[in-house]
């Protein structure tokens, strides 16, 4: 991800700099909903935008997501290329039937004479008693209707170049953030770039297991290959980077390989992106066992005594996948003090 | 017989028309889709659209046959999309309930009730940010304004002063629930919108000089800055809420309500303005036009199967 | 499904029967719903309700999706038990917030102090112009979240005893019906009787290919294995019944046994209910061959001619698990002529 | 000195206070939870549950401490679900925004906006249904009531004539956003429900007594099949949107906008009307109640593991 043209850049301020550039280069690029041009500004990733470009192209809404959504839909029909911000993703299902009855379907459905150029922003809460309604990766609802693409960039780099293809592009985008990635760092280009949607990026190598990971779950199967690592089980990180479309293909190619895969979703598996991904490696192809992990099976819980139970960690990644990568071998888990240091991430606060 | 009067006698006549044909070949089974048809309720459509410019954006649900064409939306597309043929104005992907013609300013109707809104609210907002002095009309029946997204898009639209004119088509019922099941006050919707900051203007004789008058001054308002506006038309639907039947003997409605508006007809109002000669020579150039655009979808071909999977993305 | 107190029935007879039987037994039950009073009765599944329990346990609401729902889990949380019906599942997109933020997590996230006893009732369309807005089958949509039970009836037994069974459970139940089933018959037991959710039913019995089906597709599978079974394939056709909560076992059970899994969904296959049954037998067995069949991953076209392409038929459903069975052997598909009579069912209004 | 005054003040009072104690623990971290303080608020509360009696029902927003407690919801129940302790009202799986008292009539709060609005209609229509003079009160900010939800669930009210009563809680704020930049006609509130066939009522400066008796006359008429009504109190949030502090430095509002406000606090102002005898009495028993509570969630046990399984399905 180095070139000599790019510095660390911490995600949220990946996701400003897209924003800024897209819309210099683009005047019908405009960006709103709740709280874009507030004194926060989205935890900083629209902060400035409103001086810049003024209140024409940023401002916030009444809240009323449902009507919004169908603003959006309708500016980004007659040409507009609108960006979309939600600040949790919970609050999307306020807006599916926009999103799945017109924006899914608009080109189709009308016989290709319009296109929907939209970019949904969603940011996915966790810890700090966010609970049932603040914390939901739905990402699998979006992935199920054909006409929607879905997009879940893992690191600052991925951030920029992902959202600068998204308002590029001239179909709906559903863009899901992890609040907890918004203060990590990487390395990212200066210029303008676009991380092409549909390419899959294998972020460790391994031969022992293929650890496909979604959102936060990448830097989350990241920690577990390291601490893998250290008990002699490499595996094969793979993120997708995108949902929708899918690069099966680097997926299948890498379980054919190491005939494991675990798949390690930020959302809940029944029907998940997890399943996806299951159903479709096995469909392909045969021989490889297959895991998937996610959310438990219930409503987030905020008490942090059972929400650390609810999410798949470094700790339990690495012990599941040990597990299938040496099922004759007596169980492993990491040194908890070790696998503390790789996941106690804390979100507290702002909102 | 103003020249007015003759341009919107031939665009309710043409309507009406269409729907009747419509009607007739539907039991036929060649028409592959639910019809809603507007008998009875032309005039919404062809007063508001009167006062529209090429440039200027209609949408609406999927009762929208009349707008469609009211608004110079593809006669011989429409047909051949309710055949399902390739040549339809969706290319047989969309049906009945979802016409369109870019070209002619239709921007594409939606069968969920309300959608077609917010949407329409979305183009507005577009039209506003281009600054060119385009507007947006957006149709929608009684029952659309009891969905949230309706008061949701109105404050959002009085907020921006967004260049859209919201047309309410009360015809009474939302399939076959009179307005008094579903509202505490019938007569509240254009109370509703004067609250949110949205000016409104009831008409309830089904004049469709009146409609005229009142959506032109609300466009010539919202052209220069003036923001949205609201007419709430109160009509009559005379066929089924789906199909091409009459359905007086059905038990929820009777002839009797319908009479004073078939008496008020706008159709006949207008035909009977016009001198014998030019009504002719409307009259006959819409059949033309008809049998040529039937005769059309008729001998269009259907649809290839990889159109299947064609335009999922763009 | 036979027994002396019983007969045949259509399946919009035996959902009516089920409110007529529960709304004698229960006076908390309440029914309500665009259109549930008018003359047409929802194809007959209403009718006759308002003349019997009166307009304050039977009726119609505004056109207001979203704050309908609301009021139904509010009444449920008080103590009554709603049936709440949607003339399309489509049209649910519009209180996805209210069953996925409340309805689902109402009992959890609230300690267990509430309870939402609710049903909610969706018809999904097929044929006859229904199209983009009026075809979904959005089962996947609630089966991904923890808290909803999602039961889809193929047959009139299995609606009324579901219905029953719905009413009476304590939770929310979203129940699935397809409008090409209402006027198919079955065997109905003349008392009130609860079809159990999570206890899927054999069909069809053989040992070449498991085939999974999912509401009117068990009944296209059924036609299948009557084809397969003339060109000498025998098909286990399984039928879940419920979705939430999904009897896995009887699936993997099966496919055990036959080595092939075919599932067939009455909806798109990225992230939906095939996904699901795919994953799940594929992270519980080895050696079984899967494959999906669902929606085309399209939105649904109008025009007939697209249509017919746009689901699963016996015709497409015994060819693919023909190449299934018989890997080695020519590829085989049913005759048309004979295939044709198997599928060609077609909904011509009412609406 | 009435005997109301007293029960106002006590009531008012102890909010208060324990929203002062949930702010200064809140640093120590051992709140587990986002807390949305309802100080300088509190006052709609009171006086709405005032005139509720035990088998009524109350709902609200992620900011319901105010509510709970004026309900008489459990206050040792409110601390430990803020603690995430299994004693908590919610067993540790709600929070901070998802209080809940079923005993006391306390429906459980939500904390997607206006999402209780209709499940509060819901409660309103089971309590005509049992026909046993119960009713509802449902409170919300000035911000839901740019949901569509709202509207819609007001008009099912009216028409049902539902024994409800509207709490709108104008704070002039969501989040940092205020009401001029969210609605065209930021008085319109009243007029839409009336519009809807909702009589409403605003009271603008903050009364205790005001609000308290505009609840009382709707409460009374609601009770005997009157239907719904709403009151929209203007109030002034002293607080962050959510969190501890103060917030006036932060540029979108500043301390001469809150000054008026509190020189208007009703905890104060009803404080002014008490023999200082009785007002100490009511504050020590509050402290001591506080205290006891605080005690009583930092003694409690964490939920065990298994927890996270139990309840999904009832
Ligand atoms: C959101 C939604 N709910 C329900 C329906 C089913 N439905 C189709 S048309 C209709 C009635 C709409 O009435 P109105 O808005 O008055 O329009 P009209 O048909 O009278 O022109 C209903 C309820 C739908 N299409 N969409
Ligand atoms: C549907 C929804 N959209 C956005 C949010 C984020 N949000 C939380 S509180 C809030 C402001 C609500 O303002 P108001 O209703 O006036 O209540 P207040 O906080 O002032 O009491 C917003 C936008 C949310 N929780 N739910
Ligand atoms: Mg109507
Ligand atoms: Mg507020």
């Amino acid at each position: 991800m180095s070139s000599p043209e790019s510095r660390t850049l911490r995600y949220v301020d990946a996701l400003r700099e897209a924003f800024e550039q897209e819309m210099e280069r683009d005047s019908t690029v405009f960006l709103f909903g709740l709280d874009v041009d507030d004194h926060l500004g989205i935890q900083g990733s629209t902060k400035g935008l409103l001086e810049r470009f003024g209140p024409e192209r940023v401002f916030t809404t009444p809240l009323s997501e449902d009507a919004m959504t169908g603003v959006a839909i309708g500016a980004a029909m007659a040409g507009r290329r609108p960006v979309h911000v939600h600040i949790r993703m919970d609050f999307m299902l306020l807006c599916m039937n926009q999103l799945v009855n017109i924006a899914a379907k608009a080109h189709y459905m009308w016989g290709g004479q319009v296109r929907v150029p939209l970019v949904v922003r969603s940011m996915v809460g966790k810890s700090w008693g966010q609970g049932a309604q603040h914390s939901q990766g739905l990402h699998a609802l979006f992935a199920h209707i054909p006409g929607l693409k879905v997009v879940a960039p893992s690191n600052a780099h991925d951030a920029k170049g992902c959202m600068i293809a998204a308002i590029r592009d001239d179909n709906p985008v559903i863009f899901m953030e992890h609040r907890l990635l918004y203060n990590t760092e990487a390395d990212v280009p200066v210029a303008p770039c676009e991380v092409p949607f549909g390419k899959a990026r294998l972020c460790t190598r391994g031969d022992d297991i293929t650890i496909v990971g979604v959102s936060n779950m990448v830097q989350e199967a990241i920690r577990a290959a390291e601490l893998l690592a250290e008990a002699g089980v490499r595996a094969e990180v793979v993120d997708p980077i995108s949902i929708v479309p899918l690069d099966i293909a680097t997926i299948v190619r890498s379980a054919r390989r190491t005939r494991r895969l675990l798949v390690v979703d930020n959302g809940w598996t029944m029907c998940g992106v997890s399943a996806e991904i299951a159903a479709r490696v096995a469909e392909e192809t045969e021989g490889v066992r297959i895991r998937r992990m996610g959310f438990a099976p219930t409503t987030c819980p905020t008490s942090p005594w059972l929400e650390a139970d609810f999410y798949p960690n470094p700790a339990t990644i690495a012990e599941t996948a040990w597990a299938m990568a040496r099922p004759d071998a007596p169980a492993w888990r990491p040194d908890p003090e070790r696998a503390r240091l790789a996941w106690q991430v804390q979100f507290k606060g702002p909102f | 017989m103003s020249e007015e009067t003759v341009r919107l006698y031939r665009s309710l006549k043409r309507i009406r028309r269409v729907e009747e044909v419509t009607a007739e070949i539907y039991p036929s089974d060649k028409i592959k889709s639910p019809v809603h048809l507007a008998i009875g309720q032309e005039q919404v459509s062809v007063a508001v659209c009167d006062v529209l410019g090429p440039r200027d954006w209609v949408g609406g649900s999927y009762r929208s046959h009349a707008m469609h064409l009211a608004k110079g939306g593809s006669l011989p597309g429409l047909i051949a999309e309710m055949y399902g043929k390739e040549t339809g104005c969706c290319r047989g992907k969309g049906g009945s309930m979802h016409v369109i013609d870019v070209a002619a300013g239709v921007m594409g109707s939606s069968a969920v009730v309300g959608t077609q809104i917010p949407m329409a609210t979305g183009y507005a907002l577009a039209a506003k940010m281009a600054g060119d002095g385009s507007v947006v009309a957006v149709f929608f029946g009684d029952g659309a304004t009891e969905e949230g997204c309706f008061y949701e898009s109105l404050n959002f639209a009085a907020l921006h002063r967004l260049p859209i004119l919201y047309v309410c088509e009360n015809n009474g019922y939302a399939i076959h629930e009179p307005l008094s099941k579903r509202r505490a006050r019938p007569e509240g919707i254009c109370g509703a919108a004067e609250a949110l900051g949205v000016p409104a203007t009831r008409i309830d004789d089904g004049c469709v000089f009146a409609i005229r008058s009142a959506a032109e001054t609300a466009v010539r308002t919202m052209r220069t800055g003036g923001g949205p506006a609201l007419i709430e038309a109160v009509v009559y639907r005379w066929r089924q809420h789906v199909g091409p039947n009459e359905d007086y003997d059905q038990g929820y409605r009777g002839h009797d309500e319908a009479q004073p508006w078939k008496e008020r007809d706008q159709v006949a109002r207008l035909a009977g303005m016009l001198d014998p000669a030019t009504r002719e020579a409307v009259d006959a150039g819409i059949e033309a036009e008809i049998e040529a655009a039937v005769a059309f979808a008729e001998s269009s071909p259907v649809p290839a199967a990889e159109e299947l999977y064609a335009d999922v993305f763009a």
